[in-house]
């Protein structure tokens, strides 16, 4: 019988398996069609201090590999993720930790969000790497400077787990991981969307109303397992990696890449089923290989 | 809401594209009510594809009935399946129609937007909920584009009224056409009625401001691109009086007052 | 009859479809199964003062999408290349182009392979981006000061048309389009592949003798009509646009996003005909849009 | 070399995973040499999916015949092409045997490997042109990776000689054991010969020890996943004596004493 607990940063999870921000709602809406007991945790979709209503339609474009998306993080502000999310989340939902995924538009956005937060969520994750908001989003997240700084008021402001979600366009993850570990962050989240864009052809304007979005899916889990895997090098925070996991396969590459969990997203509108067989996958593959815990799979890479 | 391992049953080209597609999904059939959806995994394409969503034509004896054009790259793929094939249809979803109606129903439906409406005479005429007649109206490009009216008239006690753009069957014209002399009659005889419809959105629009201008209760289907289909996405969003809303939970049916159009 | 013609910074192509470098050879190997009528350039493979033996197998993986690759530049000297490569090409394949892409493992190392090229190659494409070598390739290209002082001691060393091509994975490509603009680059060519890795979960270890390697192919092409969107918007220097071109449709995206032309890259391997179908699709587009000339087509887009 | 839109002809379980696989290819089927190879697109792969890399059992009459095992995705997919369906074959590519031998030609093939020596064995009986008897030494797993031996025998004067591991053919044991009884009676008879291998590296290793231990000719065809089949990308590596060759095109039959094993 594997041991499937894995503690990320604080953040005690059953599985190692959890949902990523953004693809699962506020963590009940997919209830009747996932299995809730093979999922470590919900990161819910983003929040800040107000509501947001997001980008002009249309937003999203299905592309070869996965999908663009330029939502813009519409959602309800603090107040009423805190006063009916949370508390139907907890009613509907037992035994599996909640992540707030925050952001703002102001260092102070971002700390009063977590602040709010107080310890009614299990864990706080910072984005600050979303393509498709102009305003706050990846500004934070372009400058290991900024972002040290806005990591830094977050972590003042909330004793809960935190965790970083960090963009992937960038030349080396190091010093943005440095940034982080600096400023008092207790895990990562790599990666967000890849910037991307679509146009269509016929009628000559980009797909997306906000021109711009974010790639996912199936095609940049490659570019994904780099980044963990040299984030995983060049620090001890525990990481939750995302970014193209369709299947068990993808998820233990993170893992031996060194991720501590990994997050299903785009993969779960096509199939909610892949929470399950990521799960039992990762499973199995530790009893064939002989791991009792898949804390042993963690950066458990054979090299030269 | 269940993600059904369903069967497919029937699968059937019924004309100028248009196809039928019956698959046995017992819990399904179960549970949905006039003007919800279903979100299917399409086999023939790539694992990453997204799902498809359609609009419940029919739900009888542990079967679901589809009513579909191909349209593009997924309802194509979606024509590859066969008899006996499995396939994930996740549902039921988003919010139907009413299923009672004050007064005369009027369905009106432009092209396959009339699937969801068969469904919703169906239950009316068995319930008897509609205080009054249930009528529809129907409209398409040519004759071929009107579907399914064999099984409306076989349905008893559904006046059926078309139009077509080339004058094909029914009237020359818009579907509007025959609802507006419906409408001017029934206010000559101080009826009460409710408006449902379903189709292409500027046919969509022209009935919402009917409904308005009237006073009348409107029950408005809208047609989105979707991702989820189950709200967790964000990117199927219809403009209402209560902000960015979702056709895939808020809707797909909305109360006409609450729309706005851009 | 649509004008085909592009120029890119000086270079004169006969058509705005190109073959990329890496996956082209030395231009003539695909001879009998490529319409060279309808190839606007050659792009040769990288080019360095010395031979070079490349990296260890093994050096590729399938993923779904594309292509993991690590090669690492094998390849001859420049005094080899211009000895026998360049004649024979010329003796081969006439009227096509023919563009060097250099590198080198220091400043100097560029601008004497630069030199050395005089006036025998049509244009020279420097590559400061290359994920898969150690010394030189992408260190030259992660920042923009570097990156403009190896531009510029090329740029002193050759008259002839000088492409950059530049790495994908920046916050923004906007400094670096700068740094070669100041440089005296007369092109830049967008995108190279995306750092990416493969790992083998059965034996734990990566699928690569590199460790790490480049991801191309379809996959890439919403990230790569980005970067060309956002280089186009920063720069009057024409753009040679690559990264998951695989059709017409994928071509006239990078031409509307701004590229003046086009190369064709991974798709080539699956499909030497693609070249063709890339043209071909390009002239009828032109024709069903009342475009006189395909430079029409280059940043027309109508946005709102 | 062309990319010729060929026909496929038949497609033929041949038994424990190994099929035979027949398409019109005129162009293709005139030029082509034994241990050379074609480029293959899949079609039920993906559109972004490599090409597969195949040597040639026979060529004639305007068809050539690959004998090929399922051993992954692609091979599986190639499985489901049917007769009358189209295929991308490209080539012919690489260097293949040379169509002469200064003595005995001595054929060592492991599994599939025996592909190519068919058809080399088939020319250099036809043409005469070696200088001694040839032979057949064919080893595999079991009887079932014993393939074509009956198409050797049928070539007449072609002299075979098995192996399996299980014994449930030939002689118990590794092909390099009649090999070597062979080499030794062939010293003694000071006869001179050539080999020509094809199979699993280690098998090819072993031989090609042999063939530079005796001072011999040898010709070994190496097996590597490639990219382009044309010599564009150098993703198929082999280390020679003259430094990183592209099985490609330098190759895929080396020669014995230029190979660089690690």
């Amino acid at each position: 019988m594997t041991d499937t607990k894995v503690n990320l940063g604080g953040l005690e999870m059953p599985t190692p398996v959890a949902a990523a921000s953004g693809t699962f709602g506020y963590g009940f809406e997919y209830l009747g069609a996932v299995d809730y007991s093979k999922l470590g945790a919900v990161t819910a979709k983003g929040i800040r201090t107000e509501p947001w209503p997001g980008n002009a339609m249309p937003r999203h474009c299905e592309v070869p590999g996965g999908l663009v998306n330029a939502i813009g993080l519409q959602g309800t502000g603090v107040d009423h993720f805190l006063e009916y999310t949370v508390p139907w989340y907890r009613q509907q939902v037992a035994g599996v930790p909640l992540v707030a995924n925050i952001w703002g538009a102001s260092v102070e956005g971002y700390a009063e969000v977590a602040a709010k937060m107080g310890d009614s969520v299990d864990a706080i994750e910072m984005n600050v790497s979303c393509p498709n908001v102009k305003a706050g989003g990846h500004t934070f997240g372009q400058d290991p400077a900024v972002l040290g700084e806005v990591v830094a008021a977050v972590r003042k402001a909330t004793r809960l787990p935190l965790l970083v979600k960090l963009a992937p366009n960038v030349p080396s993850i190091v010093p943005y991981v440095k940034a982080c570990e600096d400023a008092g962050a207790d895990a990562l989240s790599l990666i967000n969307t890849i910037p991307a864009m679509v146009i269509d052809i016929e009628r000559r304007v980009p797909v997306l109303a906000n021109v711009t979005g974010g790639l996912s899916g199936r095609g940049i889990h490659p570019a994904a397992v780099k980044l963990v895997y040299d984030a995983h090098r060049a620090t001890k925070l525990p990481i939750l990696a995302m970014g193209g996991v369709y299947g068990a396969k993808d998820a233990i590459e993170f893992l031996l890449a060194g991720a501590t969990a990994v997050a299903v997203g785009t993969a779960t509108f096509t199939n909610p089923g892949v929470i399950a067989e990521v799960y039992d996958g990762i499973v199995t593959y530790c009893e064939r290989q002989g791991f009792a815990s898949v804390r042993d799979l963690v950066g458990a890479l054979k090299e030269g | 809401m269940t993600d059904e391992k369903s069967t497919v049953v029937s699968h059937e080209e019924i004309g100028s594209g248009y196809r039928r597609l019956v698959v046995e999904a017992p819990a399904l059939a179960e549970a949905v009510t006039p003007g919800q959806f279903v979100h299917v995994r399409v086999p023939a394409l790539e694992a990453s594809a997204l799902r498809r969503p359609f609009s419940v034509f029919d739900a009888e004896g542990g079967r679901i009935t589809i009513l579909y054009k191909e349209v593009g790259r997924g309802t194509a793929a979606l024509g590859q399946v066969r008899p006996g094939d499995a396939l994930n249809v996740m549902g039921p979803l988003g919010r139907g129609f009413p299923e009672k109606c004050d007064g005369a129903a009027l369905l009106v439906g432009g092209g396959y937007g009339v699937a969801p409406l068969y469904f919703l005479a169906k239950r009316l005429v068995a319930s008897g909920a509609a205080a009054g007649p249930v009528k529809l109206f129907a409209g398409g490009r040519t004759k071929a584009d009107l579907l399914a009216i064999d099984r409306f008239e076989a349905l008893g006690g559904v006046e059926v009224r078309l139009a077509t753009n080339d004058g094909s069957a029914g009237v020359k014209g818009l579907v509007t056409d025959p609802l507006d002399d419906e409408l001017i009659s029934l206010r000559n005889a101080g009826s009460r009625f409710e408006i449902f419809a379903c189709g292409p959105d500027p046919m969509l629009r022209a009935v919402a401001m009917r409904a308005t201008g009237t006073g009348a209760k409107g029950w408005i289907s809208m047609d989105r691109h979707m991702i989820c289909g189950v709200g967790v996405c964000y990117a199927c969003i219809q403009k209402t009086v209560r902000g960015n809303s979702r056709c895939c939970v808020e809707g797909p049916v909305f109360a006409a007052e609450d729309l706005v159009w851009d």
